[in-house]
């Protein structure tokens, strides 16, 4: 079944705005921002199916248009269903100058036999800011279906006005690369990647000690911070649960938001560093 | 005999090229210091890891499409290449190791050689649209050389591997005789990956090894300056 | 495509396998020394020299010798070859590294392969009937890994040249892209004595130098026990 | 023209003798030891010929039996001439048990348009000593005659008991491989050998010091003292005289000479480093 899902947001009188929205079965989309006190807009993907299917499409598309800030959520954890054919997932997402997009999706949870194929494009222009992030987890691990899924490929890439500035090509085979040796998941049962990047002028270096302070308290993890060619960093992280992986990006997630640096560059406050770490 | 691009092939790949080690040494150091990697045993596991689930989709992939770009004299899909490098290379100590041994690659070749496509290269480096990675640099030279993209290949797996064996016999550290008998055994895998990375599929090239990035990670913010302030 | 035996090749000429360097740097250190090599022009003439008039005599012509009686499974010829150089080398130092390398090779691949010929070489050694030169068992080796004799050959003379100015760098010292310029100036010439060396009479094996040996046999003396007694 | 010499050195009564003597033109031998006062062998080959002429091809051959001790001199310099063909020189030295040879020939000059190959074998027993020497120069040098000559190659082999234990392959070709060149003549127009070589007990080490201090003298010459693999060392020089380097190594020789290791083995003087220093 091919799924469908369009969203257009757009900026008007100071405030960011829901100016399009287009979905198919299972699609919804609920505005989850209304008890929220900053002029940003915060959308929820909601579903009527628990997860993907054998031959299910996705194809998602996002656009933000000038100055809009959108925060998208997801519903529930991504179930990926025993498969045959497989199941693929395309989301474009298009950032016009001066916009804000942060997704922290739940994790995906590939059950025995899912064949996963995903392919998410992001188009930046200048003075935008983007966090995105992905967790992958081995299946249903608590009823002991641990890394039985045939396979499992994400890849993102993030383009600045036509250049490629970060790509990330995630593929699992656990029947044909054991995920537990040394380079891959190294025994652990999560991974989670989570990027930052901004086109504007002021440096993503900022954020960096306040992140590695912040995922340093998670217990039994693994994990990973460092800066991208471009302005932003890329923090990957390995674990043994989706709740806390998917928390600790929420934290993160929360810890960057409401210090826009796009939205500061006009502001008052003109230092760099103590910014962040104040008001967290 | 075929001899006559086998001096080029061994300038190419020689370990001892000025222009400091193919290496990943920073992710090995991260091991070494939790005690994943610690013998002969292991570090056999490291290197093998490193070549087969890495260097294979990463690198060496790399020295291959910009070989095959070379030869198309597509100075533009070259110019993709490297920046998909960039764009591949999360860890930040890895990026910057690839472009320094990039550039200083080309600057001794460069010397010595004139070829337009370099030219052309050298100029998006210049003007900060490509970076300049050893992979890119070496798949064009490669090709500019007339050496054989096969043994092409095989040379820089061969230079990454006795690069990793120099590494794991000094950081862990293992005797000589046992980083050679790891190098041996390793020849069959060379000759292994180097066929496969000729027939490697276009949308497998990249693939992330997270736990060889977060480990790389994890050595450039030990040292980083962020810390040391 | 013929690459089955280039990781074998890379490995037996690699510049950095754990042997120590082949070197005729004793010589060259008295050179430097007396101020007749002292730039990148006299280290290319000092290079040039001693490729064309030694080491295609000497060494390399030992090289296809035992390649080609360890083709022929003449373990007597291999003794009598090394016993061969062990008369030709009279600077002590030069014939003392050549050994020290050689011992050293032999004991890194040995560790992996088992060749009867081998076998009986190093038996010999061990009875002091031979000696154990390099070059000897680099030939050996070059047949025994199925190393056609004229690639063996080409690789033998490159890693010669890359240890040359590896140490005309240090000890000159030159500039690293000068060194590198050397190099690659040096192709033609290893293709040139890789097919001499092939085509050499018997009779003009082991040719003398006598200005290289005398300045090896003076950096030893000044050296040496004699005169520090 | 084929010419012969052979010669038996003997030892009877504790003395050495000339046994038995054989020589075709241009050859004589002339005993030269009547003024000695130690019971070794002193010949002279003498020659009614200037030098060596076309396809002239001389055939020495020297033995010395048990106990033998024979210094055999030259007359003068061995000139090589103009040829088409070339001339040769096949030498053959045995050594039996216990016996010592020593010969310090004069120069050989080879003129311009020369052609020669030499070889010189010697077969050692145990408890033999030996010491040979050979110098090459560039041609008549004061007619400015100076590496004119076609080729001169001279090959000297020591076999110690069937084992090569020495080899010497001198090889000039001027017009191929100019004698100037670094590693080679650099720029001196003579060249000379020296090899001495014992197969006693006794280390011919002793002499090392003494032979640096003798040849350090000399002026204007570059040369090296090495220690051989077995008992004995070779002093190379480069120097512009023929004259000089001959009184050298004729100075090494006397230093040499009357010190035999073999004797004194049996000799009531059992001090190894002093033994010759004390005398010279």
């Amino acid at each position: 079944m091919i799924s469908q899902l369009t969203i257009i947001a757009g900026f008007r009188e100071e405030k960011s705005y829901l100016k399009d929205a287009y979905f198919t079965r299972p699609f919804r989309l609920a505005n989850v921002g209304q008890y929220k006190t900053d002029e940003a807009l915060y959308l929820m993907v909601m579903s009527s199916s628990p997860g993907l299917l054998d031959k299910d499409q996705y194809d998602i598309s996002i656009k933000l248009e000038v100055s809009t800030r959108l925060q998208l959520q997801s519903q529930a954890y991504q179930r990926l269903y025993n498969m045959q054919t497989g199941a693929t997932q395309k989301m474009m997402i298009a950032l016009e100058a001066g916009s804000s997009f942060s997704y922290v999706p739940h994790p995906v949870v590939p059950h025995q036999n899912s064949k996963f194929k995903g392919h998410t494009v992001i188009y930046l222009q200048q003075n935008c800011e983007l966090l995105l992030s992905e967790i992958i987890t081995c299946g249903r691990k608590h009823s002991g279906e641990i890394f039985r899924f045939t396979s499992f490929q994400n890849l993102t890439e993030i383009y600045y006005e036509q250049k490629l500035v970060f790509k990330d090509n995630v593929l699992l085979q656990p029947q044909q690369a054991p995920p537990g040796t040394i380079g891959q998941w190294e025994g652990y049962t999560h991974q989670g990647t989570l990027v930052y990047l901004n086109t504007g002028e002021r440096p993503a270096q900022v954020y960096l000690d306040k992140v590695q302070q912040l995922v340093k308290e998670e217990n039994g993890v693994s994990f990973g911070l460092s800066e991208m060619a471009v302005n932003g960093f890329v923090l990957r992280i390995l674990g043994n649960g989706g709740e806390q992986l998917f928390n600790c990006f929420k934290r993160v997630q929360e810890a960057l938001w409401p210090n826009n640096l796009l939205l500061k560059a006009n502001g008052p406050a003109k230092s760099k560093a103590p910014l962040l770490i104040q008001q967290v | 005999m075929g001899s006559h691009y086998l001096s080029s092939l061994l300038h190419l790949s020689d370990p001892t090229l000025p222009i400091g080690g193919f290496s990943h040494s920073n992710g090995l150091e991260s091991y070494v210091q939790q005690g994943t990697v610690h013998d002969a045993v292991s570090a056999d596991n490291f290197i093998r890891s490193m070549l087969r689930n890495n260097i294979k989709y990463n690198d060496a992939a790399f020295v291959r499409l910009a070989y095959e770009a070379a030869a198309c004299q597509d100075v533009a899909e070259i110019i993709q290449l490297d920046q998909e490098c960039t764009a591949l290379k999360s860890p930040k100590e890895i990026r910057q190791a690839s472009i320094k041994l990039g550039v200083r690659l080309l600057k001794i070749f460069n010397r010595q050689t004139e070829h337009q496509l370099v030219q052309h290269y050298d100029t998006a480096i210049f003007e900060k649209e490509a970076a300049g990675h050893y992979c890119i640099a070496f798949g064009l030279y490669a090709f500019l050389m007339d050496i054989p993209a096969k043994e092409a290949l095989l040379a820089f797996y061969y230079n990454a591997a006795v690069g990793m064996v120099t590494n794991c016999v000094k950081l862990i550290p293992l005797g000589q005789l046992d980083g050679q008998a790891i190098l041996f055994r390793l020849h069959p895998l060379l000759q292994q990956l180097t066929e496969e990375t000729l027939e490697l599929k276009r949308e497998l090239v990249g693939v992330c090894n997270i736990g060889f990035d977060i480990h790389c990670m994890q050595h450039e913010h030990l040292y980083s300056r962020l810390y040391m302030s």
